[in-house]
């Protein structure tokens, strides 16, 4: 049994190291062996979760007992590795094989011809084994490890066309910004081992539960660790590297920045959910970091004019309503409004079935927009437009998509977005309110950006012949589309624990309608600025013209960081100072100090004056002084 | 204890201390210095008289019986002499060198002991003070070349002090030798050891003793620096009269002093059979005062680096070599038997002859057969010729007989055969004869005669022209006058004075000359 | 008034400062060795003083190769001046500072 | 014999004094020489009061036989007599050193108790030099040899700096 | 142990430069195959010495005592334990790669490679001996070797930096000397291991304790570079030839590092435990200090030489949190650091025997003309940032796992945090200096530039894989050095 658990993580990064070391440099002249090589792995990958899914449906209490070995072993500390298979394991698995399965197939037609081609799947294969590695990982030390490595995988792949000095930058952003958050994370580790002795996520969960780590000390670790997730998740104060991510091919764009990795964040949360459900404050910081993260995302999302940058804030923006239920329900935990027990599962329910379904729908959505721009050779949709008639399948797959994140009622959008917002509702009254408007500007600039892209005529300049994409990317579309649709249905949030919904029961709530209403409104705003023009953009913009600068500029936090923060201060501030330091007072001592006794050589010299009587005399002086010295002391 | 010492601690129960040791020393001073200068004199005396009997002659014997009274003549002249001082040298320097120059010849008396207990003062290093004193002469030297300010004067005062300096540290190391044996440094003890005279053990260390105290005193071998031939009169050109008398008398002293301690080092001092033991001193002193001025009269002058080489090459390592022996047998035969004596002989003469071989004089490598015997050969002429009778002739009362064809002064003039024919006025090569003649009854008188013997060349023309035979060389040879005028000589003095004609051009006459003394003629061989 | 130690070493003392005087600050570099030779002769007083006033002879051994050394060192020091002299023309210490840095 | 020896050290002692004064005082090189000369003799009178005879004859045969007719040749030869001996520009301080050091010297001399003895040593010295000298242990011979060598060299030395090249 | 290894391995390379020297024909070719084959001749028998190291037991193995200076009590004394072994492992490897990496030198060939070995004789030497006499001689032989090597063959401005790295090594070993004559003088003898008995801390009184521990603390202080005294390194390093850097940075900080565990720490427990905090935060200034002046640096090498300074500021952090792990972890980082830096410096050399040009700002995208390049510099670069999988992480994690939970010093907490904000730093300008030297358009003027040549690669890819196969599997060196740290840490029980 757990060589099954072993082997599912292990595949692909078997394949990584087939794809580079043998086909790399041996085989570079027939690539497509590193996709079939890549695609057999993650489909064996596949096929063994699914298998595990079933042992763990099967299983009591949902959870495989897995046995760990011993990594290292120092004096009297020891560090064991080991496998966890429980119910959110076996979710997540799922979903990480079946949409890196759909995005290789996906990324076949889209990287043709690219001369990278094995690099690409080499780098695709080991981000899928280190992920599905992270969430296996039974211990926080194996977590972190592939934590690092995953975001490794985004810095080779946001970096892919490294020869593009904007996608070299955002690789090296995204790589320092998640490396913050990582710092925190590891700090957090270091804080729990060294309180508690282990690395076991489970012995971790049962001390903080018990209450064996003080408060302050708890609240901390679980800040760290959230901090960790926060980096990788592009929440608020890191959200900065996610946007610039875009610059990565589409499929990378498709996996890690929209379903996996991203979501790593949310899983982390998560799978330590007990832990940092068990200190309130820790847990009221990630629902307002999560509510207030989905607004500020969605805000930007609406002004921005690149297809794929629009699609990066919405997959914020969705984050930050994971996190906020997450958030929200372990602030009823908290609060002890909702049992212990109870409250815990439902909590991670909550936030991963969202995270299953978005999954699904997003890598959609960034399908369509690298089928698009394979058509229309750009991503602005300022130049396109009227794709509908000429890619329909393009068209259709999106449209489903656009549908399934608005949440509009029977596809799976709908049905996470719905629970977080009734949990919302429950324990937090304010994020509640910010989580609606929130609706209703996805709503808004999703099918701005349909209307935009796919209505109205072709804007583009050279006549470009649009031709409808090619199968091998149009099959995967037509999979997720029917996914996003179906993904609601499926028990997720039973088998992870949370309440169970009927199909049709979800409609008698006030809150959905509520939801859906908003929804509407949104659609309706949209089509009448960008489909009927009933409202022409340019005075929209005029009139709410401070705000969308603000927006537009996307808060100004990229110049924050980097040109503020990063140059300004450090480089050309700190480290400058440091810099000047070191060149002129360190070395300038050393180097003063040869100076000094040089030129005090050359003032000495000065006593020789070759004068005999000269010499003669300092030396009686010099015995008359000794003699005084000798009189006078005694 | 000396006699001195007795006086002065029988003296001490009356007088205050120091006046008991003053008085007799000032005293005892006064005497010594008295006896010292009357011996001087006499060396004085002696050595001019020595010296002339060596080269065969008188010396001096006008100023009193036998020329005794000579050296008082000879202060008397130079007290009286002008005292010249020069104008561009230091003054106050160049009248004290000759008290400097004197002073220690003066100063060595004090410790030369004349009898067993007749010594001025008996101090333990003796001989150590002698050396130390004689060195002071050096500065006197200095301070005289020095002062007289003139270039000659002071180059040779140096040329005397490198000489004095370096004949000095031979003379020292001999005495070493000596002192090897006798093992103290007192004068007294020296003598005292000498039962066997240490002349005899020390040989070559007297030999060299004897030579370093001839160049000391800058006796003829070494007299370069004041002898008339060479640089004017050396260090005390400028000096004259007392001064002079000063240098004079401190070179004589120091003579008187050396010889004195030859005596005393070499040949034992006062001892001696039957005289009384100071007389023994003396006679040994007059001994080696005689020897002194012998080799004076014999030996030829060094040249200056010849006298310089011969001290460092020469004396130097003898006398190093002569103490290494002595120190040597001091270790083997402590007692110093009498048998050594036949040892150092025959080691001093083998040195002597060794040594000398290494030298080249002139070019040629220095050997015994010519230089060794030849000093003694001349030595023993010299000897020789103080048994020949002296030949000097007190001129003023007797005369040589010059050579029967000898051509002197003052022509003999025969008044009755002159018959005024002036042929020998027209023979003169510089017309010096005048005569004016009258008429006479029987043929020319020769009224004025008048011959300027100032300018007469004594050719003899004059008398080969004469045919009557009326004209003589004379064999007269002293012609001397203060005025120019006197040498004229006129008819008058011819007629008076005495005849003494020559044989020359008048062979026949040559028979009954009287036989030549002038120059006595080589003795014929056989 | 009796002779103690005290008067040689004052005397001596005396000449030394007079040697040391001439030596620091005469001009003609004879003159400097002649004062040097003052000065040894005062440190020479001062050891024979202490060897009557100390019965022990070494201060006389002493002196004696103080005047050893005196000695040689005179005989060096002129064959210097007299060198420098022959190079220099001139004897005057202040202008003989060829080692002048 | 007290007093002939205080009132011989006082007169020695002036004459010495003013001697060395004079050396260090006259422009005339040649009469500094000469009073140099002086006060070698005082110091050897010096040594005679102090009962040292042999020192006194060796500091006569050493200071004016040798070093004094070296000192009047090197003024021989070298011409700068005409020009005297002017004191150099550290007049001052040296004078001033000198007077310090005689001040500190007597003081010492006049603070601390020699205990000395008084008495008179009445024998002579040479024969309890030699004994020092050069007996087996106690002996200075080896001093002696250093200083028979450094004389060496100091010959040499001397020739070979002086010789016409 | 009869045969005896450590002193073969020693001298092997010192035979080797003798060899050199009296090579009859000094053609380049056969001068390098000779050090070649002496210094792979030394490397294998590390790797022997490796694999035969028992490691059960804890005290020094193959030891090798001969009495050297007698009436010093001083002996020729060998042995390598835990710490040493793996240091001379990688001062064997990192030799057998200097050469290689030295291939293309044609300036004096002979006496290059003459003074290269005698160099690696010097440092194998420090980590084998265990008596304070011939450790320090061994410390003195590598000075020689390093100037002439920088002043000769190096750039720039080669002379001031050699002997400014003179000045600075001898300052630091004389005050070395005086703290070793000052302990000989008081505990009698040179042995490390009697010394590490003997326990002196209580017994030489605290002022004088303090004197010694300080002085020889100095004198690895100056070697490796802790902060005030580390403004040798940037210049030596930039201006030394490649295979000199990859010593001088492979090994020769590290001999800083093993001379603290070995003489200061194990000898003076106490005295390193009270001024724990003040080189602790010494080691935190040299960390944060060196990755920021880093940003600064323009030069590619100088870039490298500053990363080294804050990695070594690890080191020291490591060692003096005084636990079991954090010293383990100290050592490991030593190595692994060495084999990072060392491949960096490497690669650096290369990167300049093929471009000539090592300004950073001039440089850029050679990405596409030189892939093997690429990837060996990013794989080095990354494990430098220690990205887990790498060395780097495996040292760095057990450093700041071990100073965590050590309870021997206070406030140890707040100082790992803050070493632990240094791996930001650290990432930030590694991949700064990645993207600008490497990715971006490709520049024209590199454009002939050929990729790493077939030697290149192997000995690249051989410590790639060994920074893997450690960063995977740490417990091969791990265990050796826990072995060789429990006896330093028992007076601390």
């Amino acid at each position: 049994m757990p060589e099954v658990a072993l082997a599912i993580f292990l595949l692909p990064i078997f394949s990584f190291v087939v794809i580079s070391l043998i086909i790399r440099p041996f085989l570079n002249k027939r690539p497509q062996l590193s996709w079939y090589v890549t695609i057999a792995s993650i489909g064996a990958s596949l096929i063994l979760s699914l298998w595990m899914l079933v042992e763990v449906i099967k299983a009591p209490g949902h959870v495989l007992p897995m046995p760990d070995y011993q990594w290292l072993v120092i004096g009297d500390t020891s560090i064991h590795l080991g496998v966890m298979a429980d119910s959110l394991a076996a979710v997540m698995l799922i979903v990480v094989t079946v949409v890196s399965l759909v995005v290789q197939i996906y990324s076949r037609g889209y990287m043709h011809g690219d001369p990278g081609y094995c690099r690409y799947f080499a780098f695709m294969s080991l981000f899928t084994g280190s992920m599905l590695g992270l969430v296996l990982a039974d211990n926080l030390l194996f977590l972190f490890v592939f934590w690092e490595l995953v975001g490794l995988c985004s810095y080779l792949l946001i970096g892919f066309w490294f020869h593009r000095p904007e996608a070299a930058r955002a690789a090296t952003k995204a790589f320092i910004v998640t490396r913050i958050g990582d710092f925190g994370f590891l700090a957090a580790i270091l804080f729990l081992y060294a309180k508690t002795g282990t690395f076991d996520i489970g012995e971790l969960q049962h001390l903080a539960l018990v209450g064996a780590i003080g408060g302050t000390a708890l609240t901390w670790a679980a800040i760290g660790i959230f901090s960790g997730a926060v980096g990788k998740s592009a929440q608020f104060p890191l959200h900065t590297w996610l946007p610039d991510a875009m610059e990565g091919p589409t499929p990378v764009s498709a996996l890690i920045h929209a379903a996996t990795m991203v979501a790593a964040g949310v899983f982390l949360v998560a799978r330590l959910f007990p832990m940092i459900a068990s200190s309130y404050e820790a847990i009221m910081t990630v629902a307002i970091i999560g509510g207030f993260t989905a607004i500020f995302a969605a805000t930007m999302g609406m002004v921005m004019n690149d297809f794929k940058r629009i699609l990066a804030y919405s997959t914020i923006s969705q984050l930050g309503y994971m996190m906020l239920g997450l958030g929200v329900v372990g602030v009823g935990v908290a609060r002890g409004a909702v049992a212990l027990e109870v409250g815990l599962a439902l909590g991670v329910a909550v936030g991963i079935f969202h995270l299953f379904n978005h999954a699904f729908f997003k890598a959609l959505l960034f399908f369509g927009a690298g089928s698009a721009s394979h058509a229309t050779g750009t991503f602005d949709i300022r130049e396109m437009g009227g794709l509908r008639k000429a890619m329909p399948w393009t068209f259709a797959t999106f449209l489903i998509g656009s549908l399934s994140i608005v949440g509009i009622w029977p596809l799976a959008g709908f049905w996470g977005k719905e629970q977080i917002l009734s949990q919302a509702w429950h324990y937090a009254p304010i994020l509640f309110y910010l989580a609606m408007i929130t609706v209703f500007m996805t709503a808004f600039y999703m099918f701005r950006l349909l209307f935009l892209a796919f209505g109205g005529e072709y804007r583009g300049g050279a006549h470009v012949s649009l031709r409808e994409s090619p199968a091998v990317m149009i099959v995967p579309m037509v999979l997720l589309a029917i996914l996003s649709v179906v993904s609601g249905w499926l028990p997720i949030s039973e088998f992870l624990g949370g309440e169970s919904h009927s199909f049709f029961g979800a409609l008698a709530s006030p809150m959905a309608w509520a939801s859906l209403l908003l929804a509407a409104l949104g659609i309706l705003l949209a089509y009448a600025i960008y489909s009927k023009k009933w409202i022409s953009a340019e005075s929209m913009r005029r009139r709410f013209a401070p705000l969308y600068t603000i927006v537009s500029r996307k808060y100004w936090f990229d110049e924050l960081y980097e040109n503020v923060f990063v140059v300004r201060i450090l480089v050309d501030g700190i480290f400058a100072l440091f810099h000047w330091f070191d060149d002129h007072i360190v070395d300038g001592m050393v180097n003063g100090i040869a100076g000094g006794t040089i030129a005090a050589g050359r003032e000495i010299r000065r006593l020789q004056t070759g004068q005999l009587q000269a010499y003669g005399l300092a030396i009686f002086i010099g015995i008359l002084a000794i003699i005084a010295f000798f009189m006078i002391f005694g | 204890m000396g006699v001195l010492e007795q006086f002065q601690h029988w003296l001490l129960g009356y007088w205050p201390s120091w006046a008991a040791y003053l008085v007799p020393a000032i005293v005892a001073f006064l005497v010594l210095s008295s006896f010292i200068l009357l011996v001087v004199m006499a060396f004085i005396y002696i050595e001019r008289r020595g010296v002339g009997r060596f080269q065969v002659r008188l010396g001096p014997n006008r100023a009193g019986p036998l020329g005794i009274l000579q050296p008082v003549a000879d202060a008397i002249k130079v007290l009286v002499k002008e005292d010249i001082i020069p104008s561009r040298g230091d003054r106050r320097i160049h009248w004290l060198a000759p008290i400097i120059a004197f002073m220690p010849a003066l100063a060595i008396f004090a410790v030369i002991p004349f009898g067993p207990r007749a010594i001025f003062t008996d101090i333990n290093i003796g001989i150590l003070y002698i050396i130390a004193i004689s060195s002071l002469g050096v500065i006197g030297v200095f301070m005289a070349g020095w002062a007289s300010g003139n270039k000659y004067s002071l180059v040779s005062a140096l040329r005397t002090v490198a000489q004095l300096i370096s004949y000095e540290i031979p003379l020292m190391l001999s005495i070493a030798g000596v002192l090897i044996i006798s093992g103290s440094l007192s004068m007294v003890s020296i003598v005292e050891a000498q039962s066997i005279p240490f002349i005899l053990l020390q040989p070559l260390g007297f030999l060299i003793f004897f030579v370093a105290a001839t160049a000391e005193l800058n006796r003829t071998p070494f007299d370069l620096l004041e002898a008339e031939s060479e640089i004017v009169a050396g260090y005390h050109t400028e000096y004259s009269g007392m001064k002079f008398s000063l240098f004079y008398l401190a070179e004589y002293t120091h003579a008187f002093a050396i010889s004195a301690i030859v005596a005393t080092l070499f040949l034992s001092g006062w001892k001696g059979p039957f005289l009384p033991p100071a007389l023994w001193l003396m006679i040994k002193v007059f001994l080696v005062f005689i020897v002194l001025f012998w080799a004076r009269s014999t030996l030829p002058r060094l040249r200056v680096d010849q006298l310089m080489g011969f001290a460092w090459k020469g004396l130097f390592p003898l006398a190093l070599l002569n103490l290494f022996i002595t120190a040597a047998e001091a270790i083997i035969w402590p007692g110093f038997p009498w048998q050594l004596l036949i040892l150092n002989l025959l080691i001093a003469a083998l040195l002597i002859v060794l040594w000398s071989g290494l030298f080249r004089v002139a070019g040629e490598r220095v050997s015994f057969h010519r230089y060794g015997r030849g000093i003694a050969k001349g030595m023993a002429l010299t000897f020789r010729h103080l048994f020949r009778r002296p030949i000097t002739v007190q001129y003023p009362e007797q005369r040589l007989t010059p050579a029967p064809r000898f051509r002197g002064n003052l022509l003999v003039w025969d008044e009755e055969r002159c018959n005024g024919c002036r042929a020998c006025a027209r023979a003169c090569p510089v017309s010096i004869i005048d005569i004016e003649t009258k008429k006479g009854d029987k043929g020319l008188i020769v009224e004025t005669l008048e011959i300027d013997f100032g300018r007469c060349l004594f050719c003899g023309l004059c008398v080969e022209a004469c045919p009557v035979a009326a004209l003589f060389m004379s064999r007269d040879y002293e012609q001397a006058s203060y005025f120019r005028e006197s040498l004229v000589v006129k008819k008058e003095q011819f007629i008076a004075a005495e005849k003494r004609p020559s044989a020359y051009a008048y062979p026949d006459l040559e028979a009954e000359m009287p036989p030549q003394t002038l120059l006595a003629p080589p003795k014929e061989k056989g | 008034m009796a002779v103690g130690l005290e008067h040689f070493l004052i005397l001596s003392a005396v000449l030394f400062s007079i040697g040391l005087y001439g030596a620091l600050a005469k001009r003609n570099a004879v003159v400097i060795l002649m004062c040097i030779e003052i000065m040894l002769n005062a440190v020479n007083i001062a050891m024979v003083a202490f060897s009557r006033y100390g019965h022990l002879l070494t201060g006389q051994v002493f002196a004696i190769f103080i005047m050893v050394v005196a000695a040689a060192e005179v005989v060096v020091g002129l064959a210097l001046v007299i060198a420098i002299y022959r190079s220099r023309e001139t004897v005057d210490v202040e202008r003989i500072d060829l080692m002048k840095w | 014999m007290e007093t002939g020896i205080a009132i011989s050290f006082w007169i020695l002692a002036a004459v010495m004094v003013a001697s060395a004064l004079a050396v260090v005082w006259l422009r005339d090189i040649f009469r500094a020489a000469l009073f140099l000369v002086l006060c070698f003799f005082s110091v050897a009178g010096v040594f005679v009061i102090l009962g040292a005879d042999f020192l006194a004859a060796a500091q006569v045969l050493i200071y004016v036989g040798a070093i004094a007719v070296l000192i009047i040749f090197a003024i021989m030869l070298t011409r700068e007599t005409q020009r005297g001996s002017p004191s150099g520009r550290f007049r001052f301080i040296a004078f001033l050193v000198g007077l310090l050091f005689l001040v500190t010297v007597t003081l010492v001399v006049v603070s601390t108790d020699w205990h000395a003895i008084t008495e008179i040593p009445a024998e002579p010295t040479t024969s309890s030099l030699a004994q020092a000298l050069f007996s087996g242990e106690s002996g200075f011979v080896l001093p002696f040899e250093i200083a028979a060598v450094l004389l060496l060299a100091a010959i040499i030395g001397a020739i070979v700096l002086v010789r016409e090249r | 142990m009869s045969i005896p290894y450590l002193s073969i391995i020693i001298f092997l390379p010192l035979a080797g430069a003798i060899a050199i020297a009296l090579l009859p024909r000094a053609d380049p070719k056969r001068i390098k195959l000779t050090a070649a084959f002496f210094t792979l001749l030394s490397l294998v028998l590390a790797i022997a010495l490796f694999f035969m190291f028992d490691r059960s037991l804890a005290g020094a193995q193959f030891v090798e005592r001969v009495g050297w200076i007698p009436p010093l009590n001083a002996h020729y004394f060998l042995g390598i334990d835990g710490l040493s072994l793996p240091l001379v492992a990688l001062t064997a490897l990192l030799g057998f790669i200097a050469v290689l990496v030295s291939w293309k030198i044609e300036l004096r060939v002979r006496e290059y490679f003459v003074w290269l070995l005698v160099l690696e004789t010097g440092i194998l030497g420090v980590f084998c001996s265990l008596d304070l006499l011939l450790f320090f001689l061994f410390w003195e032989v590598e000075i020689l070797p390093m100037y002439l090597l920088i002043s000769i063959w190096g750039t720039g401005r080669k002379e001031y930096s050699a002997m400014k790295f003179v000045v600075y090594t001898l300052l630091g070993s004389a005050l070395m000397l005086a703290g070793i004559l000052l302990l000989y003088f008081h505990a009698g003898t040179f042995d490390m291991v009697e010394l590490a008995q003997l326990g002196l801390g209580p017994a030489l009184g605290s002022l004088l304790a303090t004197a010694i521990f300080f002085l020889l603390f100095f004198g690895y202080a100056v070697k490796l570079p802790l902060f005030p005294l580390h403004t040798w390194l940037p210049d030596a390093h930039t201006d030394a030839p490649t295979a000199v850097s990859v010593i001088l940075a492979g090994i020769m900080l590290k001999m800083g590092g093993y001379g603290m565990i070995r003489i200061c720490i194990a000898i003076f427990p106490q005295i390193a435990r009270t001024y724990a905090p003040l080189i602790i935060v010494l080691a935190l200034v040299s960390i944060l200090y060196g990755a920021a002046v880093t940003f600064r640096q323009r030069d590619l090498k100088r870039l490298i030489a500053y990363s080294s300074i804050s990695h070594m500021g690890y080191v020291v952090l490591g060692l003096f949190a005084l636990s079991q792990v954090s010293i383990s972890g100290a050592t490991l980082q030593m190595v692994s650091h060495g084999l990072i830096i060392g491949l960096l410096f490497a690669l650096a050399g290369l990167l300049y025997d093929k471009v000539h040009e090592r300004d950073i700002t001039r440089l850029g995208g050679l990405a596409r003309q030189m892939p093997i390049m690429v990837v060996v510099f990013s794989v080095a670069g990354l494990a430098a940032l220690g990205l887990p999988g790498t060395s780097g992480f495996a040292a760095e994690f057990l450093v700041f796992l071990g100073s965590f939970r050590s309870t021997m010093v206070a406030g140890i907490q707040i100082y790992t945090v803050i070493g632990v904000l240094g791996l930001v730093l650290t990432a930030g300008y590694i991949l700064w200096m990645l993207q600008r030297v490497f990715y971006g358009p490709p520049k024209a003027d590199y454009e002939g530039a050929a990729d790493a040549g077939k030697l290149e690669t192997f000995y690249a890819l051989v410590m790639v894989a060994l920074i893997m196969l450690i960063g995977i599997y740490p417990r091969i060196l791990t265990d050796v050095i826990n072995m060789g740290v429990l006896p330093i840490l028992a007076p601390f029980g």
